[in-house]
């Protein structure tokens, strides 16, 4: 977070050819659907929305040290908020659903909010430990999760799920009936790319303002010396229950964005698992910036599913059953090298590979 | 009291920081003088012992007023109490009419009173400005909502206060290090960072814990030279602790001395040179100390 | 009534098991202040070892050599990765570890294949019973074998100076460097206990009542972890504490699962978290772990 | 020959450059005083020769160290010590969640003899500073800054090294102490001990070096004999804070330029 | 190239999705580095067996079959990801183990892509859609077969309390359900103990049914659960039979120390015949698996594997003389397959979506000797109670 300290004018010059870049990335991302199957846009979405939940780790954890592993559990808030706010009741195979049918933008606000306010509960427990300590007990949360899950049947599904209700905004659904769009079918996919885009672009910008100003200065002052944060005048206990909150709020989102491309919850997914993916996610891309949250959310999200999707390519792998190596493990191997490697050479994360120039950039101008 | 006897202005340790009537116009029309300090029996007690035994000084409005005594003696617990860091077992601290004891620190903060740190407590990798920045918390406003959606006004608060910032590194001799991660600086820097990070909180009173330690002879000359612009400029209060006489006596006009936990002394800084006890406790039979002994180096 | 027992002395048992799992975790954390989640991965390797070759050499030299192959794994695994790492942030670390775990399990389940092994013990099936209480010997070995190892640490740490460079070493590198601490060898040392204190635990965590030893097994190393936080993430004595209050919830739950169904069913693995959030509640540091200080 | 030789050394932290061919000489069983301003580099002097500078991502840029002979460049930090060589950090540096006594064990690391040399060097050191046997059992991280520093000493002492580095030792002492230490340095410098000793206060520093070099930005400006050097002016004005009369004026001058910050108003 | 085809080819049969001149895809979802990797690996092998004869055979519809494999290692993410990806390419999936995941693009089959999917998983609640079909009884009725095995042969009577230790999750569940109505048919009542599939050590469970005082027990979970289960029962001389469901054995147990207890008093519920039986079928596969995969031990995932295959083979068949290769062909071909047997001692009926394939169930009892472990106790027959029964009715 160097370059927070420039003032506007200085970090101007080397503003401009950043511009371009940003320019040329969004038309991209625009274009896309208009040319990749509902593979990669799937494979797209899902990193999306792992960006979109890695930013607010990234809030929680990269800057103010609270270490969770437990961010999964909000996002199932947030996945299951979303059905049981947008749902109807009813019967859905073999069992009494309780929903509250609401229109489905609502539903994703109240999610959104839910989740916060589950993050908002567990805070005073957050604000009692440090470090590992947090870490660990925040993983009760996911057992907790999990096991609501299964047994709170009738708000959840149990073990298997509940059907999402299809985003609808001002009258168009983002469902799979298709629409045809410069002669190209839109589905479900297409339509919540753009959803999704929007979203973390929203939430990219609003981590970023907050990460620079006065409350990001805050939480990184009580992650590096609590006590000297007090002193300098940062409600210390606040902050740590307010990022928590908004963190927890970023879950949220993720989760209803990724119970809409799953289209059914699966409880099983807001495991430990996924947990300590979305903590290798910030660590990979960077600690405490929403551009290392996003590269390492593509990183994490994108290559199992390239590695699945090239396995039968994949170097010395043998067809499933002739002993040799499977694809499928081929693919884990190369996930698991991959962490470590790029831990090793980039250690501050994929973002550091642009923010030596930048750096240099500054000390010129001073 | 004897240290309520005098008025800062007239202060023989104002001499050091030059004009008198000027710091007596400062403390005086330009501006309403801070409220006094009065820390009434105060103690601390930790696990088997007394930190801080019924202490009791006045830090008068606009006054440098010293507190020094023997390693272990309980000065730092004395800031830790005042900027609300440790809770007193028993006593009271009153800025003025307000009561500090068993405020948060935060609330301290926000009531202005300041303080920089023995050892460092600088997060090594955010640069100087960033540091400086926090400082600037209490005074600024942009929350949340404010900063994530880039509202002006949050742009205007951050120019401003950076602006200052400058001013006040330009000040503490740190205009060329703002970009620095704190870390990268040497140490007696550093302390200056600390130093800045407390004047950029605009404090009405300032508690500097050994504010010259680890710096070299005329370093300290500037260091102190700095402090002594402050009460000028700002016409604070500053307590000090420090254990360079030389310091103590160019700038305090007044000074307790504490030894394990207790008020053994105070007044002006010659009466307390003087006196049998601190000499015993504190500054050793011979007549040096840190910085008189440079003199007598002089006068061989 | 002997239900309560056979529950209790089970739990504790299990527990001893889980300790033996969170000691490694909390010699790891002393040494480099890293939660290893590669210990999974160590576990599933000593286990391996052993099952591969009691056939041949017999049980006990499999055992021996299974906790020396774990060993050498962590020592590996330390040689190789962590050391490069040094003066990361912890959680960093903590990143590598998940993946240098998912590269070790996948291959040893790559080996292990679809197979249940045996690690060939010679407790098999037997039961002790005293009275109408019965407990499998398996378990009561698993007891003595904690509870010794655990004395061991305990006076390794109070009488070698092992314990103070580790501590020193975690704390503050640079200057356990200026002590003469050799940071390498320490995190070496370290990881290789772990490793073997691995191979122990996973020895009774494939013995009778439980089949044998198969890719799942190493998923048993996640009770660990509210075992060692409980106890105290830095604390020899916490690594057992943690872990036989863990079995002892754990099998309380189970067993009396049917007066609490109002919790839900499979209430088992919940409890110790819950346990142990409570614990930390009180406790932030768990039950015996250094608390962090409030200085300036 | 002397027991400590340091030539040509220069380090830098990636682009700043924190020593240039830096060359200084530690007499067998002499006391050897560094000089220098904030940011001089004398703790990075001392952390080249302790083989901690990667510590600070630092990097040695050139030249040599050798202790009685022996090359210290090839050596990792643990094996200097292993070679007698001690450094006591800047700022303290305790371990502050071990209790006073276990930083002393570690302290006593890399110290040879057993378990009777040990018992001796803590007999002394508790001697030296009582406080720290009255709190054998609290956590350094809970001492005051003073206590903390003559933890740290005290840390560096039970090591018995060959060589000491000393880094600005008296910092935060109360005078009585920082007079203490002094003999102390002398002390054990009478029973063999070669130091090197970095401290600001320099008019402590000369009296009890035999020679002494002054750094600044990184390069040696003076040296020579410390009692020579405590004459010249330079040292005397800088380093002694001896205000001779232009020295006064020019003080006075730095007075009057020192700018005044004004109040804020927003 | 290969894939949306769209049309009719030489001879006249109409095509779609997966199906070019020369091949026929079919999808694999299935799980080898996961949770289920054991009974992956063995139902993906049994599958690629019958697709190279089938080829060797010269084909189906003159087409050679091709399996293309995915595996989602039980991640749900990765296993909607594969099916995403290889849905518009394939005619349908002969495998596609998880049924949670099943569930979770059941909307998208049912809704536009109406291929057909035969999930390694016997679940009740995947029952009612045409296109995903579940081969053999559901694990409900499964269960109930089991239990009247045990009345049946006076291990139990009415009033006795039995134990059910079933897994979290719709193999479990599904299977309570079927127990709790067997029990309320047979006036017993049911001591229900949920476990995880990270549970390996069952002394509490047993502990608890001791207490309870069950004179049987019942486990709808995996190998590791019922092997520990029946060894602590018999090691603590809590001698009560034991029925699972098909899932719920592993020959690998037989070599573990549990393994006497198993052949002593354990039986499993199945709806095939155990790849260890005599009949033709059965030692024809043995032997041709064992031959393609030597060093791969035999087991009933094999077995259920090849009957999905060789189903779907039958299905193409049909769907290939009525001239329809398309998706809708297939599902029309197999809703009028009403006797479908591949010599495993079941006939299956597909005409009706909403119920199981069958309802009988074989019962069978580990056995060292026999390859696959298991050999026959009980021909296949419906237990009358599993007749009446109806899922969610
Ligand atoms: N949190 C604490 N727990 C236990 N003892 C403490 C704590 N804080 C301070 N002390 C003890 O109280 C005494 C006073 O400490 P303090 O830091 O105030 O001394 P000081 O006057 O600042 O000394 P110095 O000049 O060396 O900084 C010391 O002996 C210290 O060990
Ligand atoms: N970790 C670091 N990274 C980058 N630059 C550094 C680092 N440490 C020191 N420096 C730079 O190296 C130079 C020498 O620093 P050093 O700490 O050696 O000075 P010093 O003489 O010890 O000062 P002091 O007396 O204040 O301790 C300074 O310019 C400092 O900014
Ligand atoms: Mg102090
Ligand atoms: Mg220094």
């Amino acid at each position: 977070m160097s370059d927070t300290t420039h003032a506007p004018a200085k970090a101007a010059p080397h503003r401009t050819p950043r511009a371009y870049l940003w320019l040329a990335g969004s038309l991209l991302l625009l274009a896309l659907p208009f040319y990749l199957d509902r593979f990669w846009l799937q494979a797209g979405l899902f990193a999306m929305a792992a960006a979109i939940g890695a930013i607010g780790l990234n809030l929680l954890t990269g800057a103010t040290g609270q270490l969770s592993m437990g961010h999964s559990f909000f996002l199932a808030v947030g996945a299951y908020g979303y059905c049981v706010f947008a749902g109807e009741s009813g019967e859905e195979n073999g069992r009494q659903l309780t929903g509250l049918g609401l229109p489905t933008w609502l539903a994703v606000v109240l999610a959104v909010l839910l989740a916060g306010a589950a993050g908002g509960l567990f805070s005073p427990i957050a604000g009692r430990l440090r470090g590992a300590y947090l870490g660990i007990a925040t993983l009760a949360l996911i057992f907790i999760g999990q096991h609501v899950l299964f047994n709170a049947g009738d708000l959840t599904g149990g073990f298997n799920g509940r059907d999402v209700p299809v985003l609808s905004l001002f009258g168009f659904d983002f469902d799979d009936t298709e629409v045809v769009i410069a002669a190209v079918p839109f589905g479900s996919s297409e339509k919540l790319w753009y959803a999704g885009l929007f979203a973390l672009l929203v939430g990219g910008l609003f981590a970023r303002g907050v990460l620079r100003g006065r409350p990001g200065r805050a939480m990184n002052a009580i992650r590096d010396h609590r006590i000297a944060a007090g002193v300098m005048g940062v409600p210390v206990a606040r902050y740590r229950a307010a990022v928590f909150v908004l963190s927890s709020m970023y879950a949220g989102l993720a989760g209803v964005l990724i119970a809409l491309i799953f289209q059914r919850t699966v409880p099983d997914y807001f495991g430990m698992i996924l947990a300590l993916e979305y903590l290798a996610m910030i660590v990979i891309g960077g600690l405490g910036t929403v551009a290392g949250a996003v590269v390492g959310a593509a990183f994490v999200a994108l290559l199992p599913q390239l590695l699945t999707h090239y396995s039968d390519s994949l170097p010395l792998v043998a067809d499933p059953g002739s002993g040799g190596v499977t694809p499928g493990e081929a693919s884990r191997y190369l996930y698991g090298a991959a962490i470590v490697a790029v831990v090793l050479f980039l250690p501050g994360g994929l973002t550091r590979l642009s923010v030596p120039m930048v750096r240099r950039f500054s000390r010129e101008k001073s | 009291m004897t240290d309520s006897e005098k008025t800062p202005g007239g202060a023989s340790g104002g001499a050091a920081a030059g004009h008198p009537e000027r710091t007596v116009g400062h403390t005086g029309e330009e501006s309403h003088p801070p409220p006094p300090l009065t820390v009434t029996d105060v103690t601390v007690r930790f696990a088997g012992l007394t930190a801080l035994d019924s202490v009791s000084f006045t830090v008068e409005p606009g006054s440098v007023h010293a507190v020094i005594g023997p390693n272990g003696a309980g000065k730092s617990t004395c800031f830790n109490v005042l900027s609300g860091v440790y809770r007193a077992t028993s006593g009271s601290v009153r800025l003025g009419r307000t009561e500090l004891t068993g405020l948060a620190p935060h609330r301290v903060a926000a009531l202005g009173i300041a303080r920089t740190f023995q050892n460092l407590a600088l997060p090594p990798h955010a640069t100087v400005a960033d540091s400086m920045l926090l400082g600037r918390h209490r005074l600024t406003r942009a929350g949340f909502l404010a900063t994530g959606l880039r509202l002006p006004s949050a742009a205007r608060e951050a120019r401003e206060h950076r602006a200052r910032v400058g001013e006040i590194a330009e000040f503490v001799g740190l205009a060329g290090d703002l970009d620095r991660p704190a870390g990268a600086l040497p140490y007696g820097k550093q302390k200056l960072v600390e130093l800045g990070r407390a004047l950029c909180m605009e404090p009405t009173v300032l508690l500097l814990d050994e504010p010259v330690a680890g710096m070299t002879a005329d370093e300290r000359r500037r260091t102190a030279a700095v402090v002594a612009g402050v009460r000028e400029g700002l016409g604070i209060s500053i307590v000090l602790v420090e254990h360079d006489m030389g310091v103590v006596m160019r700038l305090a006009d007044a000074v307790t001395v504490l030894d394990f936990g207790r008020r053994i002394a105070g007044g002006t800084p010659a009466q307390v040179q003087s006196d049998p006890a601190v000499v015993r406790a504190y500054l050793g039979e011979s007549p040096q100390s840190a910085e008189t002994a440079a003199n007598e180096e002089a006068t061989p | 009534m002997t239900t309560f027992v056979e529950l209790l002395l089970g739990g504790l048992s299990m527990g001893s098991v889980y300790a033996l799992i969170a000691l490694g975790f909390v010699v790891i954390f002393k040494a480099t202040e890293v939660v290893n989640f590669a210990h999974a991965s160590l576990l599933l390797a000593g286990g391996y070892v052993t099952a591969v070759l009691h056939d041949d050499i017999g049980f006990w030299p499999a055992l021996g050599v299974g906790i020396a192959g774990a060993a050498v794994v962590g020592s590996a695994v330390e040689y190789t990765v962590m050391r490069r790492y040094r003066g990361a942030d912890h959680s960093v670390l903590a990143i590598v570890t998940i993946g240098v775990d998912i590269l070790l399990t996948t291959e040893l389940t790559r080996r292990i294949g679809t197979d249940v092994l045996a690690l060939g013990d010679p407790w098999g099936d037997k039961l002790l019973t005293v009275g109408d209480i019965t407990i499998a010997q398996t378990r009561v070995a698993a007891f003595v074998a904690a509870a010794l190892l655990i004395t061991v640490f305990l006076l390794a740490f109070r009488y070698t100076t092992w314990g103070v460079s580790m501590r020193a070493a975690a704390e503050n590198p640079q200057t356990a460097a200026l002590m003469g601490v050799r940071l390498g060898r320490v995190s070496l040392s370290a990881w290789a206990v772990a490793g073997s204190l691995a191979a122990v635990a996973a020895l009774f965590l494939t013995v009778f009542p439980t089949p044998g030893l198969e890719r799942a097994t190493s998923l048993a190393a996640l009770k660990a972890f509210p075992a060692a936080i409980l106890g105290g993430l830095d604390s020899t004595t916490g690594a057992l504490a943690g872990g036989l209050i863990v079995g002892v919830t754990e099998s309380f739950a189970t067993g009396y699962q049917s007066d609490l169904t109002f919790l839900g069913r499979g209430f088992g693995d919940l409890a110790p978290y819950l346990v142990m959030v409570a614990v930390l509640l009180i406790r932030p540091a768990g039950l015996f772990g250094t608390k962090e200080l409030a200085r300036v | 020959m002397a027991a400590l030789e340091v030539r040509a050394l220069s380090v830098g932290y990636g682009p700043v450059r924190a020593l240039h061919e830096v060359s200084l000489d530690v007499p067998p069983g002499g006391i050897t005083a560094v000089l220098g301003g904030n940011g001089a580099g004398k703790s990075t002097l001392l952390r080249a020769i302790s083989r901690t500078l990667g510590f600070h991502r630092g990097t040695a840029g050139g030249g040599t160290v050798h202790f009685d002979g022996r090359p210290l460049d090839g050596l990792g930090a643990a094996g200097v010590v292993a070679a007698g060589v001690v450094q006591v950090p800047e700022g303290r540096q305790v371990f502050a969640r071990m209790t006073v006594a276990d930083n002393l064990r570690a302290g006593a690391l890399g110290a040879r003899g057993g378990r009777k040399r040990y018992a001796a060097s803590l007999a002394e050191v508790h001697e030296l500073f009582p406080v720290l046997a009255d709190r054998a059992g609290q956590r350094a991280g809970l001492l005051s800054g003073g206590e903390q520093q003559m933890l740290a000493l005290a840390r560096g002492l039970m090591a018995r090294p060959r060589l000491l580095l000393l880094d600005e030792p008296s910092l935060g002492l109360a005078p009585l102490v920082a007079a203490r230490i002094g003999e102390t340095i002398r002390r054990i410098n009478d029973t063999g001990t070669s130091v090197l000793l970095v401290e600001q206060n320099a008019s402590m520093a000369l009296r009890l070096a035999s020679r002494a070099y002054v750094l600044e930005v990184g390069e040696v400006t003076l040296e020579g004999d410390a009692a020579e050097l405590a004459a010249s002016d330079e040292v005397r004005r800088r380093y002694l804070g001896v205000v001779d009369e232009t020295a006064a004026e020019d003080a006075d001058r730095a007075q009057e330029s020192a700018p005044v910050l004004r109040r804020w108003t927003a | 190239t290969e894939g949306d085809g769209k049309g009719e080819d030489a001879g006249g049969v109409k095509t779609g999705q997966g199906v070019s001149d020369k091949t026929i895809s079919l999808g694999v979802l299935t799980d080898m580095t996961g949770v289920y990797a054991s009974l992956g690996k063995s139902v993906t092998q049994a599958q690629q067996l019958w697709a190279d004869q089938t080829n060797k055979a010269g084909g189906i519809c003159g087409r050679t079959i091709e399996l293309t494999v995915r595996d989602h290692g039980y991640d749900p993410q990765k296993a909607v990801a594969a099916y995403t990806e290889l849905e518009p390419d394939v005619l349908g999936f002969v495998q596609f183990i998880g049924s949670p995941f099943v569930a979770a693009v059941e909307k998208r089959i049912d809704g536009q892509d109406k291929g057909l999917v035969l999930p390694q998983a016997w679940s009740a609640n995947l029952l009612g859609s045409p296109y995903v079909r579940v081969v053999g009884a559901t694990y409900d009725i499964e269960t109930i077969n089991a239990i009247d095995y045990l009345l049946g042969n006076e291990r139990i009577a009415k009033g006795d309390k039995i134990g059910h230790v079933y897994f979290e999750g719709d193999y479990g569940e599904n299977a309570l359900v079927g127990s709790e109505y067997a029990a309320e048919q047979a006036g017993l009542t049911i001591v229900e103990q949920k476990i995880k599939p990270t549970d390996n050590d069952m002394s509490a469970q047993v502990a608890a049914l001791k207490k309870a005082g069950v004179k049987a027990i019942v486990i709808s979970a995996g190998p590791r659960q019922a092997a520990s289960l029946v060894g602590v029962a018999a090691a603590g001389g809590f001698n009560v039979p034991v029925v699972g469901n098909n899932s719920a054995f592993a020959p690998q147990l037989l070599a573990t120390a549990a393994g006497p207890a198993l052949m002593k008093d354990y039986y499993i519920a199945s709806s095939t015949l155990p790849i260890g039986s005599d009949e033709a079928a059965p030692k024809k596969l043995a032997t041709e698996y064992a031959a393609a995969y030597p060093d791969d031990g035999l087991d009933n995932g094999v077995v259920s594997g090849y009957t999905a295959a060789s189903l779907y083979g039958e299905v193409l068949k049909k769907a290939c003389e009525s001239k329809d290769l398309t998706r809708e062909g297939v599902d029309k071909a197999l809703l009028g397959l009403d006797a479908f047997s591949t010599g495993f001692g079941i006939t299956h009926d597909f005409s009706d979506p909403a119920a199981p394939s069958t309802r009988e169930s074989v019962i069978m009892k580990p056995d060292s000797k026999v390859p696959g472990g298991l050999k026959v106790v009980q021909e296949a027959r419906v237990a009358e109670p599993a007749e009446g029964f109806t899922f969610g009715g």
